[in-house]
């Protein structure tokens, strides 16, 4: 059974929330403002916005982008 | 709810920045330069630089300012928006991601005045001055004065963030040990080298307040000025943070105004020669109580507002810098106890 | 799957070893090369449908060629159907801007030892009026002609002396010494010229044809970059027709459309309209005079320098109106897209950071981030040649379609 | 020891990149001190005093950059000396500006501990986003709203597998650890804990708790939909586990627009079966369908805060009309209905709050008889045009038709402002009433927005012979960046009746509009 990361955040006391925001800045700002560690994505629309395209996208690389791997990746990552 | 990631924050908008959207305008080989809008202007950098064509050069480079040295060893700051306003500051629009040790400027860069622009390095970077406010370091504050008491309260609660936000490795760390007036006696405590050096240096200076002996204080200033970590030495951005306490409380709270001048004054004459540029310019303009917005609406919220306000209030000083924001806390905090017992004082026996 | 098959992309990619190897006339060396074919750059193109630089450039090779006496001659010829167009790319050739490459023409045979692919560039003839913006006039026949009949023939020795030169090497140095091999070539033709002078004279050719050669050298800072470009061809050929591989193996331009081809889906080139350059002007030009962007040299980008390794040419970084910090979040940036970065080229100012390797077409959707390419702005007009330099971003259409194909065949 | 002084003249570096190079130099093995001060006279004597003043430092003046090491041996020198110069050297090849990254995992490598991703994209792209995030083990905000349900069931599904929360689609706030996220206020930590499937439900709650001395642990957003007959209540049947697990939390509260009726009957169940008392409030349910369950069933968001506060003090739970004894609302209301002309008698309500305007709506009807809405209690008093008031009236100002193209209404403010004043036109305005929301995301200064048009539209009314009477509730904190007591001046300053709640406000307008004729149906 996997480890829910979920527990971390909610039921440690002294867990630190630690965000990266995804869209409009001014939400990152507020939580610097509260002391909160953030990373801001200078995000835009992928596939220049092409929602069609996208959903191509997401069939081809469905298996591709498995979970399992991803978790994978991001342990190495660390390191 | 908004259904579109636009930046509620207008300026990040304003800013065209040179590279995959050069301007098209000139279609010379000329490089491309950055517009920025200058906001406000201090009273400060107004006179230093608007009565002439040449404004200078630029002295240093930092991460949310840049320095442009006038004359006989004087600066104006032109700085981002965090950095705020401040009497020898302009403050520009560039956004906050953008760093100004990243858009080009490099010291010696010429900086002249053309109309309301401000023109730095060959067109590397333009201010337009046109829609910025003047901004004077207020003296009088607004509100109603709160009692000595709530004043005091008022201190121990920034005394409290600066010991649970502050940084200590300058002597910022003695802010923990100035419930006594006799700090010489911690001295044994477990203090980073500068702290343990300054100490006996410090309560010697406030002594000497107390006693308004010019030449005490003189000869312990000598001992602090320059001294210390950091760019603006840890020392320097404690007696700045003093002098202006001493300054601002006593233009408001009914104490000797020429008591603190003197003191200043005598501060004052030490400075020059002993410590780096920057750090001088504040030094000096403290003696006069002038000070980046922060400090003084620190030092405003102590005397007239509510204790979350000046925990606000205090959070923003002990932002600045790395460890100078909370060398400045000790510096107020001295300052203030000193004249609120002043205070205290005179309420009682006159 | 993908992942493996792109892994198996940069392993080649990686791996490759571009030498330079010969020097020959391209009739001789190109298979199919045939009197009559003109090979252009980017993606194919009919005539009707060419831009003025590349017509300009078609002209002057069939005068070159003497297939033609006048511009009238050319033209019936092309009418009459007996001109064979196709793209530098489908016969393992790049070239510049316009690109054009003709029977005669002598060009660089680059072989990657490590895969055994060649690869074919034309020579750079040098700044000014010249064929590759477009230009005709008597004077750059007769340099053509010049570079063919004295310069091409000495090369040759000399390169034949040398056993072949390793490009990659000098790519890595140069870019060390302030080059992208791209828009900025200063340092890597210089390390070029280093390796091939003494070489060149000991040939012992008379000293006045020496000393012209070294003169045209040294009026030319961008003798490198054709070299730079085959090297690239040669390695990102190397990684072309892996099956389930999205890797990009070319970027390229004909100055109508913008084309793309990856390496999973073959021979096909999936186009947009070619965008305009943004950039700085020579004095006296504007956007208005510019042609959409042209040529193969965005092989380069493809294979990670030029406007990937932005932050290693910080000399050119305003000369496209930038900043330091801007060429080093470019760089950055195409990062996010490629499978992976070379260490082979690093880059000082990114603390010695690998070069990003291997577009990956999910990556440049998935993120709408697109490749960056530094790239010289032809005036519009045939021969009156470059009136400025900037940066383009590959058009997102190419990548669309590319995908589409991609879902087709899966 | 080694003593040895690294300097570089006229260097100037952030103090912070100063501070961190004397620290992770520090940080070396058998390095003992590192100090990265300038060369001024009082610093060249400490360094004196402490063997490390050499003739270089010497030379140096004010403004050179001295860094002195000392370490134990000349091998940690050799370490530390070639660590200051990458450190520097760093910083000098290239000062870059905070890197911005582009994309999720861009931003993973600079942040690999992250536990939590808030995401405001727009809709069609919402799902790719949380989804990517879910996968890497991440906790979601999800702010974006017009999210596909089956979208957002897939994401919650997925979420519930993985043990993560997923906050949203369309979720306005939520409080994790004592820190807002979105539209959030600055509230206490306490006992408390809530579950909502609204943003501003959750705001006035929390604010309440916090007026009232107490505090929350934890409150969950679950996002609008989640009690949808799709979607099925996942997120708060979750959140109640987490809450019922959490050691802080000792008592639960329930928030949502009525749900649909077996997502309802499914989550009051798991609630029953909570060990920790939980408060309900659907707004609008009927009390006994939430009382059978074994919750505590409460009208109006106020009676739930209250409700829970006196369930953690151990005290009885009492309904509350007002705060103020009923003598002084009533000369409140008698001050205000007056001045009204005869014409005037219809309550007006404009709200940016969904939640609010559908509580002011539940509140109003049994004492006003039915009022039109946008979002109508009944089918049959829908507004056919919102532009266009009849009768009473309740609209949500943040629904579809309003914030098209433009951000929400408790940012901007223009097209409320705007209306205050129609409404001012209409002989039959009686009172205005309003919501002001406070808090992080929230505007800076919302009262300063408001009062000039509430000015105007006194004076409109004025003009035409009548008294235009505005009564507002603030939801917020003293501790809110915008200060709710500021703001409550400001509020008072321009003649506006300010209440403790949405309910009482939309009660006392109900009382100023009726003339008091509802005095006795109210306090019974």
């Amino acid at each position: 059974m996997k480890k829910s990361y979920l527990g971390k955040v909610m039921i440690m006391p002294n867990k630190k929330l630690k965000v990266i925001n995804i869209g409009i800045e001014t939400f990152a700002e507020d939580l610097r403002k509260q002391g909160v560690e953030v990373v801001h994505v200078d995000w835009r629309p992928p596939a220049g916005g092409d929602v069609e395209i996208l959903k191509l996208l997401d069939k081809l690389e469905e298996g591709v982008d498995s979970p399992e791997r991803d978790c994978l990746k991001r342990l190495t990552s660390k390191q | 709810m908004i259904s579109q990631p636009t930046d509620i924050e207008p300026q990040t908008g304003k800013v065209v920045i040179s590279g995959e959207k050069p301007d098209f305008s000139s279609s010379t080989m000329i490089t491309h330069p950055l517009r920025l809008e200058a906001i406000f202007i201090g009273s400060i950098a107004a006179n230093r630089s608007f009565n002439q064509e040449r404004i200078g050069q630029v002295h240093s480079v930092f991460r949310r300012a840049f320095n442009v040295l006038i004359s006989d060893n004087q600066l104006i700051s032109i700085v981002r928006r965090d950095v705020g306003k401040g009497p020898i500051n302009i403050v520009t629009n560039l956004p906050q991601y953008r760093s100004m040790t990243s858009i080009g400027i490099r010291r010696k860069y010429e900086v002249l005045k053309v109309d309301d622009l401000i023109i730095v390095g060959n067109n590397v970077l333009i201010i337009s001055t046109k829609n910025a406010k003047q901004w004077r370091p207020r003296k009088e504050f607004r509100g109603n004065l709160l009692t000595i008491k709530k004043m005091r309260d008022n201190l121990m609660v920034m005394k409290e963030v600066a010991c649970s936000h502050g940084h200590f490795d300058g002597l910022g760390q003695l802010i923990k040990y100035t419930e006594d007036e006799h700090l010489e006696k911690f001295i044994t405590k477990k203090l980073n080298l500068f702290a343990r050096m300054a100490l006996p240096h410090i309560s010697r200076l406030l002594k000497a307040i107390k006693a308004g002996s010019s030449q005490d204080i003189k000869r312990s200033a000598k001992k602090l000025i320059g001294f210390g970590p950091g760019l603006t030495p840890s020392a320097d951005d404690m007696l700045s943070g003093l002098m202006t306490s001493l300054a601002l409380i006593a233009e408001n709270l009914d104490v000797n105004m020429n008591f603190v001048s003197k003191v200043n004054k005598d501060i004052a004459s030490c400075i020059p020669g002993r410590t780096a540029l920057i750090s001088q310019e504040f030094l000096m303009h403290a003696v006069a109580g002038e000070a980046n917005e922060p400090i003084i609406t620190l030092i405003e919220k102590i005397l007239t507002a509510k204790p979350n306000e000046v925990e606000n209030a205090a959070k923003e000083v002990l932002a600045i810098g790395d460890i100078s924001g909370t060398d400045i806390v000790l510096g107020i905090l001295l300052g203030s106890q000193l004249l609120l017992d002043e205070a205290q004082y005179l309420d009682k026996n006159i | 799957m993908f992942e493996e098959a792109n892994q198996q992309a940069i392993e080649k990619i990686r791996s490759a070893q571009p030498l330079l190897v010969d020097l020959k006339p391209a009739g001789k060396v190109i298979s199919r090369m045939s009197k009559n074919t003109i090979l252009h750059a980017g993606p194919p193109i009919k005539w009707e449908r060419m831009c003025g630089p590349l017509r300009g450039a078609v002209y002057g090779a069939l005068m070159y060629e003497e297939l033609a006496e006048s511009l009238k001659e050319a033209e019936e010829l092309i009418e009459n159907g007996e001109i064979l167009f196709a793209p530098c790319h489908e016969y393992d050739s790049v070239g510049p801007m316009a690109g054009v490459i003709s029977v005669s023409m002598p060009v660089f045979v680059v072989k990657n030892e490590e895969n055994g692919n060649l690869s074919y560039s034309s020579m750079n003839e040098g700044l000014g009026k010249v064929l590759r913006f477009g230009a005709y006039s008597e004077g750059v026949i007769r340099h053509l002609k010049w570079m063919e009949m004295e310069l091409g023939p000495s090369l040759e020795l000399a390169i034949k002396r040398s056993g072949g030169i390793n490009l990659k090497k000098i790519i890595s140095q140069a870019l060390h010494m302030g080059d992208e091999c791209h828009n900025r070539n200063v340092a890597a033709t210089s390390l070029f010229e280093r390796e091939i002078m003494p070489l060149l004279i000991e040939t012992s050719l008379e000293t006045k044809v020496t000393s012209r050669i070294a003169k045209f050298f040294a009026e030319n800072d961008h003798f490198f970059l054709n070299l730079s470009m085959a090297a690239c061809k040669a390695m990102m050929d190397a990684a072309h027709g892996i099956e389930n591989c999205t890797v990009i193996t070319a970027m390229s331009r004909n100055g109508t459309e913008f084309g793309i081809r990856v390496s999973g889906l073959g021979d096909r080139w999936f186009t947009a309209p070619a965008p305009t350059a943004k950039g700085l002007y020579f004095p006296g030009y504007g956007p208005a005079d510019a042609n959409p962007d042209l040529g193969d040299s965005s092989i380069t980008e493809t294979r990670g320098i030029g406007g990937f390794a932005m932050a290693a040419a910080p000399a050119i970084v305003r000369f496209v109106g930038g900043t330091l910090a801007d060429a080093v979040s470019y760089t950055k940036e195409m990062m996010t897209i490629t499978v992976s970065k070379d260490y082979n080229f690093t880059i000082p100012a990114l603390n010695f950071e690998g070069i990003p390797m291997g577009i990956d077409l999910f990556k440049v959707l998935n993120t709408g981030i697109l490749p960056i390419i530094n790239t010289g702005i032809a005036h519009k007009k045939p021969g009156v040649g470059q009136i400025g330099a900037g940066i383009v971003r590959a058009p997102m259409e190419c990548f669309k379609k590319a995908l589409k194909a991609l879902v087709e065949k899966a | 020891m080694v003593v040895r002084v690294i300097i570089r003249k006229d260097t100037y570096r952030d103090s912070v990149t100063l501070m961190k190079i004397s620290n992770k130099v520090a940080e070396l093995k058998g390095v003992l001190q590192a100090a990265v001060i300038m060369a001024t006279p009082t610093n060249k004597q400490l360094l004196r005093d402490v063997k490390l003043l050499t003739d270089e430092i010497e030379r140096a003046g004010p403004n050179d950059l001295v860094i002195a090491l000392d370490t134990e041996n000349e091998e940690s020198m050799q370490i530390a000396v070639s660590e200051v110069d990458k450190l520097l050297s760093a910083w000098e090849s290239m000062e870059v500006e905070e890197v911005r990254p582009k994309t999720l995992d861009s931003a993973l490598s600079i942040m690999p501990d992250a536990n939590l991703v808030m995401i405001s994209v727009p809709g069609d792209f919402a799902k790719r986003e949380a989804l990517r995030a879910l996968r890497k083990g991440l906790n979601v905000f999800l702010f974006s709203s017009n999210v596909p349900i089956e979208e957002e069931l897939e994401l919650k599904k997925i979420s519930k597998e993985r043990g993560l929360l997923m906050m949203g689609p369309d979720c306005g706030t939520a409080i994790i650890n004592n820190i807002a996220l979105g539209f959030g206020n600055v509230v206490n930590q306490g006992p408390i804990g809530m579950v909502s499937a609204s943003g501003t439900g959750l705001q006035q709650v929390s604010t309440l708790i916090h007026m009232e001395g107490l505090g929350i642990s934890q409150a969950i957003g679950t996002g609008g939909n989640d009690l949808s007959k799709e979607v099925g209540g996942m997120m708060m049947m979750e959140g109640i586990k987490l809450l019922e697990k959490d050691k802080k939390t000792q008592a639960i509260v329930l928030i949502s627009k009525p749900p649909d009726p077996q997502t309802g009957e499914k989550v009051l169940k798991v609630a029953g079966h909570c060990e920790k008392p939980i408060v309900v409030n659907f707004l609008g349910e009927e009390i006994d369908e939430i009382g059978k369950r074994g919750c505590i069933a409460a009208t109006t968001l106020e009676d739930a805060a209250r409700a829970a506060c006196a369930l953690v003090r151990g005290k009885k739970i009492e309904k509350t009309i007002f705060t103020l004894p009923r003598r002084r609302i009533m000369s409140m209301v008698n001050a205000e209905s007056s001045k009204l002309s005869r014409m005037q008698k219809y309550v007006r309500g404009l709200f940016s709050g969904g939640t609010l305007c559908y509580e002011a709506l539940v509140v109003l009807a049994p004492l006003i008889g039915d009022v039109y809405s946008n979002i109508p209690l009944k089918a049959e008093y829908e507004l056919e045009d919102v532009n266009v008031s009849k009768r009473h009236i309740c609209i949500d100002m943040g629904s579809e038709e309003f914030t098209i193209g433009r951000p929400h209404p408790m940012i901007d403010f223009t097209l409320r402002k705007r209306r205050i004043v129609q409404e001012a036109k209409d002989p039959e305005t009686a009172v205005v009433l309003l919501d002001v929301v406070l808090g992080y995301g929230a505007h800076q200064d919302p009262a300063a927005e408001l009062v000039p048009s509430i000015a105007d539209a006194k004076t409109v009314a004025e003009q035409n012979g009548r008294f235009l009477s505005v009564v507002a509730s603030i939801v917020g904190t003293p501790e809110d960046p915008q200060d709710l007591r500021k703001q409550r001046r400001k509020l008072k300053g321009a003649g506006v009746i300010v209440m403790p709640s949405n309910a009482q406000a939309s009660r006392i307008a109900a009382l100023i509009a009726t003339r008091g004729t509802v005095e006795e149906k109210l306090f019974g």
